[in-house]
């Protein structure tokens, strides 16, 4: 059992992910290997060392850092971290912290956008699909030009089913969607 | 393995058709039945644990208590992110009574945790030592391949669990069957960005366009990949990379399950190796021309 | 009557702060038998002693109980203080007050109820104690060093020349270790073999020294001062006693692609060879795993070329029992095998070394001259990247530790490559630059400051190869904040110091412990850092932790000197704690001469007046029990006891736990 | 055969034994003292008492190690320093059970390193029989706990004592779940 003192950020973190912050000796591997450090405002290593800190100022950084919804999700860094962490889970832990408290840098609303879009069509029919999916995001991102090229090409190819599959439980599906937004609780 | 448990998640019926095609024409021909997991719902891909992660495991844990209840004990989940949430849901929740109970509630559903779960490359792998053994000719020797794992197929230690993290060879066997050889890179397990093909583009296309190009210098003619994501981005967004003037490809970017069914002489078409949007069916030609290079050089040796 | 004195310590705060020691010592004072209780700050130091032996004259004590550290710690010297006072040193008892109670609890009241139960049982022991005397067994004044690096060497050298003889067991087919292998040394630069050779030399040539090269200890029996060490001599093929060292027979063996130890995999070698031109002893011997002679049974060139007649194809081991008072372990490390590390390529590229590869290609008697030439083409590389805490540092890889001398190598790594390729780049990654020795950190600033080596805060992610040759290092500016790759033609990993394979076998046969990464363990790590816990078997160098050769010799000198302290008295006293057969009660069942691992217990006769056998028992040779106690449980008719562990003290132990 | 015989034998001498110890102790006014005590002491959390046989060598010295280390563990149990584990004779376990301990530790040097070339090994093989013994004897084998710590293993010697703490805690004192020890001893 670690006694330091953790900050409240960090044992939040611990809660959610069991990945304790406190150990990152900040070696920096995770940032070396992280493929979409170039593009973050905060590498990886600087989010676990923020993590660390955790006060106000700390913690009102990472939630409002693009670079937390830049991270792929790719586990690279998790994969390699010498002290055996996981900034990949940190980071998924921050995202949800940044989405409930409304923090997410207006930079990257098109990311949010998506994802929001994607699960939206999960909640509605059960399934994804990349016509509901792409219609969605684009009203809610205002993100409405790319991709002119890849839809046509796609129908072609008969990679763009149309009418989207809706699933018999999705009032199940509705449910599970309703008890995790409350926390997880039914 | 006479059936197993399918679940060919959203992809598969999209942009991952020639995936679920191929697994399929193969399942056939080996006398395997995929029985599908019946009303499926999406297992929330990259979306879900990004917002919510309840929502991250509750989601694909209605998946698994359904194959359960239905009597499967296996399931194949071609789509290397339903693999990783499938999978990963179910280490999470055996592992923790509490999360078990968590999910019981929320999703009303009861799983026991006795799923087994296959990739497409181990279910490949397992046709080709079983009922494809001896069955596969080399049609593509003499094409040098690129094998992809990208970061789904490689990473996360308690969802992919017999295969060297960092130097993955999984496919290796499956590709030689097939006569092709396989190049030493270093891409291998790099990400290509993955579910940032909409919202992210640029960075996909860099990502994908290291890719692609290490690939080239590494000498090979086709990669080869299990990942319908993976697919999308290196094969779909190829074309954007050239128009953005990021490099010049014109890389096939083939699935194992492809590559696999040409061996065991599948037509192209049956698994949609038309619908590439890179010509993916000139890799019998390059072979062929290759085989036909090779002999006329034994020849001129012999002599 | 029991006239017992009990004696707390504070050990300043370290036991006051979580028990209270007032307390305990009230308590104490109430215990059945208990005349004096007292406490006080430090009771090792002399007053605190002064007191207690003042207490055993005053109030004429049977028995003392010290409540402070573990024994382990300071029960000789409370023992030897007891003596002093005329109380026999076996009536005195410590209470492990520290280690077992307050530097393991936190709860105050707990803890304190705790050193209550712990004293009151020692009490209770302490009266059932008797009267012992120490055992006194002659010493056999050899010592034997395993292990002929340069800690083996200054060990040998430092008891040979105080007078005593040595035996010096090398494995391999020459002394000098991993230092024969190096180029130059920091923190002076010197050249590693001028300085090393001439003790070689040495040895070879010390009239008290005998050389056991090319030999391995095979088993050990006995204990400190009486030692059996059976020694394998492995088979050389070459009687050394006629080679002169000549080398017509190496020339002439066609056996020669073999990769050289010695030199990292860089160099070849003969199958019959020396490892390297100073080797000591100069002669060769023949590599039987790729002799054509000794695998397919023909050859012989070796044999035909020597003109003493002294190769012998049909040699075998041999094996020499050898009696020697004491035993230095000296087997040093290895390196850490990276191709565990798959995101450096998993030991897959050429041009990815480790540090002997590179202190080979840095030497001047090296594969290349001293010249700086990658393996893969013999190009002189342009950008060398440096890759410190390969595998050390490194929970995931079952490693936590720091190498220790990894970053200082690394610095005279990039400092003789910029010696030598001036226009070249050495970028070094490191986490911590850890230069704590004399002239360390100076050393370090020097190779930044004078000679331009570019130090990058930051672990490497992964290495690329590219299919032009170049490697792509992916590493990280944790101080500047951004990710950072460098194309670099060689990459150096200074990859983690680890024991010698084999090294635990060693240690289970001398009875030394070894700690969770496989170094051997020393007695204390402050107090007696050259002593294990098995009596006579000192430490030296690199195989009790990661060390350069400063640290290393010093260790070897002080094992060296505890070795003669040790033969500076012909005799050895040994704890009392020997196994007593009542021979009244014995049934002679012999069930514990079956179970004494030291074949301690003999059949004794017992007879009459007249010389007839009246009855046969089993009886303990002094000499021989070692006091484990295994013959004391086995014996079903309760005729054995051992002494300082008797049933009766034990079973007063358990009762007064309640 | 063999077996029971020496398992007759055994037990007579047991007995036999703690008859005459017992006469000791009453002497020396300890079992008074202690009974008493013990109907004070109900304390809300249950505190069992555990007594551990360790050898000198290794387990005695793993537990100075988890002192230096400053590990800190439950409080529970009492150490009783034996040379080797060779030396542990079955009736201490008795004994200690029958002086109120409500869980027994055996710990000595792993196998092959033991101090005394083989002395664990013996106890090893004793224990084979001995086990069945107790068991007769009515003592609950999952309150006998073996396991080897090395001079090496401070943690685990902290982790095996809290274990076992929190095992026998959930457990419950020893009396209770254990009628057959009234029968042989009260
Ligand atoms: C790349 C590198 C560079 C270094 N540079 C420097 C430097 O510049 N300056 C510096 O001070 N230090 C340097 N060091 C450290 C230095 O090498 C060590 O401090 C030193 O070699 C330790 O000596 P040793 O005798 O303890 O061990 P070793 O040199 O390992 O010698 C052990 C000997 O024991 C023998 N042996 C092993 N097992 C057995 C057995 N079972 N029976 C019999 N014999 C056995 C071996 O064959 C060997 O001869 C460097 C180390 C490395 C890895
Ligand atoms: C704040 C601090 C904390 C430390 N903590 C630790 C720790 O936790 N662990 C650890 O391992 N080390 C620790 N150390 C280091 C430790 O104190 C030293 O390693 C150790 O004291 C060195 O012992 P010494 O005998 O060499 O020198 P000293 O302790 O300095 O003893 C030298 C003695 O020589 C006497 N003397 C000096 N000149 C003469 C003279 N001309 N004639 C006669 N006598 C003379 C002095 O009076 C003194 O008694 C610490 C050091 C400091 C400063
Ligand atoms: S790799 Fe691990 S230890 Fe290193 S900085 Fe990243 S999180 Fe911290
Ligand atoms: S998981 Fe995120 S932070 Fe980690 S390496 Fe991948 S993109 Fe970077
Ligand atoms: S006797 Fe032990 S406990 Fe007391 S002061 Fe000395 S070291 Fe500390
Ligand atoms: S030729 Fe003979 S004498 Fe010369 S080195 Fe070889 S074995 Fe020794
Ligand atoms: S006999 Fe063996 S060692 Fe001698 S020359 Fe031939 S191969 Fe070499
Ligand atoms: S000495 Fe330096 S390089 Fe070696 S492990 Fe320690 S910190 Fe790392
Ligand atoms: S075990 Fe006991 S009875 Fe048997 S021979 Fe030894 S001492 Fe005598
Ligand atoms: S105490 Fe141990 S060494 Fe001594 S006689 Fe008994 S069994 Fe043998």
């Amino acid at each position: 059992m670690s006694k330091s003192a953790a900050s409240k950020l960090a044992e939040t973190i611990r809660h959610a992910t069991g990945c304790n912050v406190v150990e990152c000796y900040q070696c920096g591997k995770c940032t070396a290997g992280c493929p979409m450090a170039k593009y973050m405002d905060l590498m990886p290593s600087q989010i676990m060392r923020q993590a660390q800190i955790g006060d106000d100022e700390a913690t009102d950084r990472l939630l409002k850092s693009n670079a937390i919804w830049l991270c792929l999700g790719c586990l690279t860094c998790t994969q390699r971290c010498p002290q055996k962490l996981d900034p990949a889970a940190v980071i998924d832990a921050l995202r949800e912290m940044s989405n409930e408290r409304g923090a997410v840098s207006a930079k990257q609303r098109k990311v949010l956008a998506f994802h929001k879009a994607f699960l939206k069509c999960v909640e509605e029919t059960g399934r994804m699909g990349e016509v509901p999916l792409t219609s969605l995001y684009k009203m809610t991102s205002g993100d409405l030009f790319s991709d002119v090229l890849m839809a046509p090409l796609m129908l072609t190819r008969g990679k763009l089913p149309l009418v989207p599959k809706v699933i018999r439980g999705r009032k199940a599906v509705k449910r599970i969607f309703a008890a995790c937004r409350k926390g997880g609780k039914p | 393995m006479k059936t197993i448990g399918y679940f060919p998640g959203c992809s598969l019926h999209g942009s991952g058709r020639e995936l679920d095609m191929s697994v399929k024409a193969l399942a056939r021909i080996a006398g395997v039945e995929l029985k599908e997991v019946e009303d499926w719902n999406c297992c929330g891909a990259s979306a879900a644990h990004n917002l919510n992660h309840n929502l991250a495991v509750a989601l694909p844990y209605r998946d698994l208590a359904l194959a359960e209840a239905q009597g499967l004990t296996e399931i194949l989940a071609p789509c290397a992110a339903c693999f990783a949430r499938l999978k990963g849901t179910h280490v999470r929740v055996t592992r923790s009574p509490e999360l078990a109970a968590q999910m019981r509630e929320i999703t009303g559903l009861e799983y026991r945790g006795t799923l087994r779960f296959v990739n497409v490359i181990e279910f490949i792998g397992r046709l080709i030592e079983g009922p494809l053994k001896g069955k596969l000719a080399p049609r593509l020797a003499g094409l040098k391949v690129a094998a992809y794992y990208g970061c789904l197929m490689s990473r996360g230690e308690d969802v992919i669990e017999d295969e060297d993290h960092e130097n993955p060879d999984g496919m290796t066997a499956a590709l030689e069957a097939a006569g092709a050889k396989v190049v030493d890179w270093n891409f291998a397990t790099e990400c290509c960005g993955g579910g940032f093909s909409m919202s992210n583009t640029d960075a996909v296309l860099d990502l994908s366009h290291e890719l692609l190009a290490d690939a080239e210098q590494a000498g090979a003619q086709a990669i080869v990949t299990g990942c319908p994501m993976c697919h999308s981005n290196l094969d779909m967004r190829q074309l954007t990379i050239n128009q953005r003037g990021l490099g010049s490809h014109d890389m096939p970017v083939l699935y194992l399950s492809e590559v696999v069914g040409l061996a065991a002489g599948l037509e192209p078409k049956d698994m949609g190796l038309d619908r590439h949007f890179i010509d993916a069916m000139r890799v019998l030609d390059i072979a062929s021309a290759a085989q036909t290079a090779q002999a006329a050089a034994a020849e001129t040796a012999k002599k | 009557m029991a006239r017992v004195g009990v004696f707390l310590c504070h050990c300043g705060e370290n036991i006051g702060r979580t028990v209270d020691c007032a307390a305990v010592t009230a308590a104490a004072a109430k215990m059945p038998g208990v005349v004096h209780a007292v406490d006080y700050k430090y009771m090792c130091s002399d007053p605190g002693q002064q007191m207690i032996k003042q207490a055993i004259v005053e109030k004429k004590l049977t028995g003392v109980v010290v409540g402070a550290c573990s024994p382990r710690m300071h029960e000789p010297t409370f023992r030897r203080a007891a003596a002093e006072a005329g109380l026999n040193p076996f009536l005195l008892e410590m209470s492990n007050l520290r280690e077992h109670c307050s530097w393991v609890h936190e709860d105050r009241a707990k803890a304190t109820e705790k050193a209550v139960d712990l004293v009151r049982v020692m009490v209770e022991k302490v009266k059932h104690n008797r009267k012992l005397h120490s055992i006194r067994v002659p010493i056999e004044p050899t010592a034997m060093v395993v292990g002929g690096g340069i800690a083996g060497i200054q060990a040998a050298l430092d008891i040979a020349n105080g007078g005593k003889k040595v035996i010096l067991v090398e494995k391999s087919p020459s002394i000098g270790g991993h230092m024969a292998r190096l180029s130059e040394t920091f923190p002076t630069l010197d050249c590693s073999q001028c300085i090393l050779t001439p003790r070689m030399v040495e040895v070879a040539s010390h009239p008290n020294i005998t050389l056991m090269a090319y030999s391995e200890v095979e088993s050990v029996e006995g204990f400190v001062g009486n030692f059996d060490v059976t020694v394998r001599k492995k088979a050389r093929y070459v009687d050394w006693s006629k080679c002169t060292g000549c080398g017509d027979c190496w020339a002439k063996c066609p056996v020669k692609k073999i990769p050289s130890e010695f030199d990292a995999g860089l160099g070849k070698r003969t199958a019959i060879y020396r490892p390297f031109p100073q080797a000591v002893p100069n002669k060769p011997v023949i590599d039987q795993e790729h002799c054509i002679m000794l695998t397919k049974g023909k050859c012989g060139a070796c044999a035909k070329a020597c003109q003493r007649g002294a190769i012998n194809y049909k040699d075998q081991d041999e094996l020499v029992k050898i009696k020697v008072g004491a035993v230095v372990l000296a087997t040093g490390f290895d390196l850490w095998d990276h191709s565990a590390y798959g995101e450096y390529g998993g030991g897959r590229w050429a041009d990815v070394i480790d540090g002997f590869q590179f202190e080979r290609l840095a030497s001047a008697s090296g594969p290349t001259d001293g010249e700086i030439r990658r393996p893969s083409d013999g190009r002189i590389p342009q950008t060398v990247v440096f890759i410190q805490c390969c595998g050390s540092r490194d929970d995931k890889m079952g490693k936590a530790y720091c190498s220790k001398i990894c970053c200082m190598y690394t610095a005279k790594h990039a400092m003789l490559y910029k010696h030598k390729v001036h226009e070249g780049r050495a970028v070094i990654f490191y986490m911590d630059i850890r230069a704590g020795g004399k002239g360390y950190e100076e050393f370090v600033r020097r190779a930044i400051e004078a000679d331009g080596a570019e130090y990058v805060r930051g672990r490497v992610s992964r290495i690329y190869r590219r299919a032009d040759g170049k490697l792509i290092v992916k590493g990280a500016d944790t101080l500047a904040g951004r990710p950072m790759t460098v194309e670099a033609d060689l990459v150096v990993l200074a990859d983690a110091i680890v024991p010698r394979t084999g090294s635990e076998r060693l240690a289970q046969m001398f009875g030394v412990g070894y700690d969770t990464d496989g170094f051997y363990s020393e007695a204390h790590p402050k107090l007696r850092p050259v002593e294990t816990s098995a009596a006579g078997v000192f430490l030296a160098g690199a195989c009790q932790a990661p060390k350069d050769i400063p640290d290393a010799v010093s260790q070897a000198s002080a094992a060296a000197s505890k070795v003669l302290g040790l033969f500076s008295k012909p005799e050895l006293e040994r704890e009392p704690i020997i196994a007593r057969v009542n021979e009244n009660t014995c049934v002679h069942c012999r069930a514990c001469i079956a179970a004494c691992p030291y074949g301690a217990i003999e059949d004794f006769e017992i007879k009459d007046r007249k010389g007839n056998v009246v009855k046969r028992v089993a009886r303990v040779n002094e000499g021989l029990c070692q006091g484990c106690g295994t013959c004391v449980a086995i014996c079903r008719s309760n005729s054995i006891d051992l002494d300082g562990f008797t049933d009766e003290q034990v079973f007063s132990e358990i009762v007064t736990l309640e | 055969m063999l077996k029971q015989q020496f398992a007759r034998r055994f037990l007579s001498i047991c007995a036999a034994g703690l008859r005459t110890r017992r006469a000791d102790w009453d002497r020396t006014g300890l079992m008074a003292e202690t009974e008493t005590k013990k109907v004070e002491a109900t304390p809300a959390v249950f505190e069992p008492k555990i007594v551990a046989f360790v050898c000198n060598w290794c387990t005695y010295a793993g537990a100075d190690l988890a002192g230096t280390s400053r590990l800190q563990y439950a409080p529970n149990v009492r150490i009783v320093k034996l040379p080797c584990t060779g030396r542990i004779d079955p009736l201490f376990i008795l004994k200690a059970f029958e002086g109120g301990a409500d869980a027994v530790l055996v710990s000595g040097c792993h196998p092959g390193d033991c101090h005394y070339t083989s002395g664990n090994y013996h106890a090893r093989r004793r224990w084979a029989i001995f086990r069945r013994l107790l068991e007769f004897t009515g003592i609950d084998m999952r309150r006998v706990f073996f396991s080897w710590v090395s001079a090496a293993e401070g943690a685990k010697f902290a982790d095996l004592i809290n274990r076992i703490t929190a095992d026998v805690r959930a457990a419950g004192p020893f009396e209770r779940t254990n009628p057959a020890r009234r029968r042989l001893w009260k």
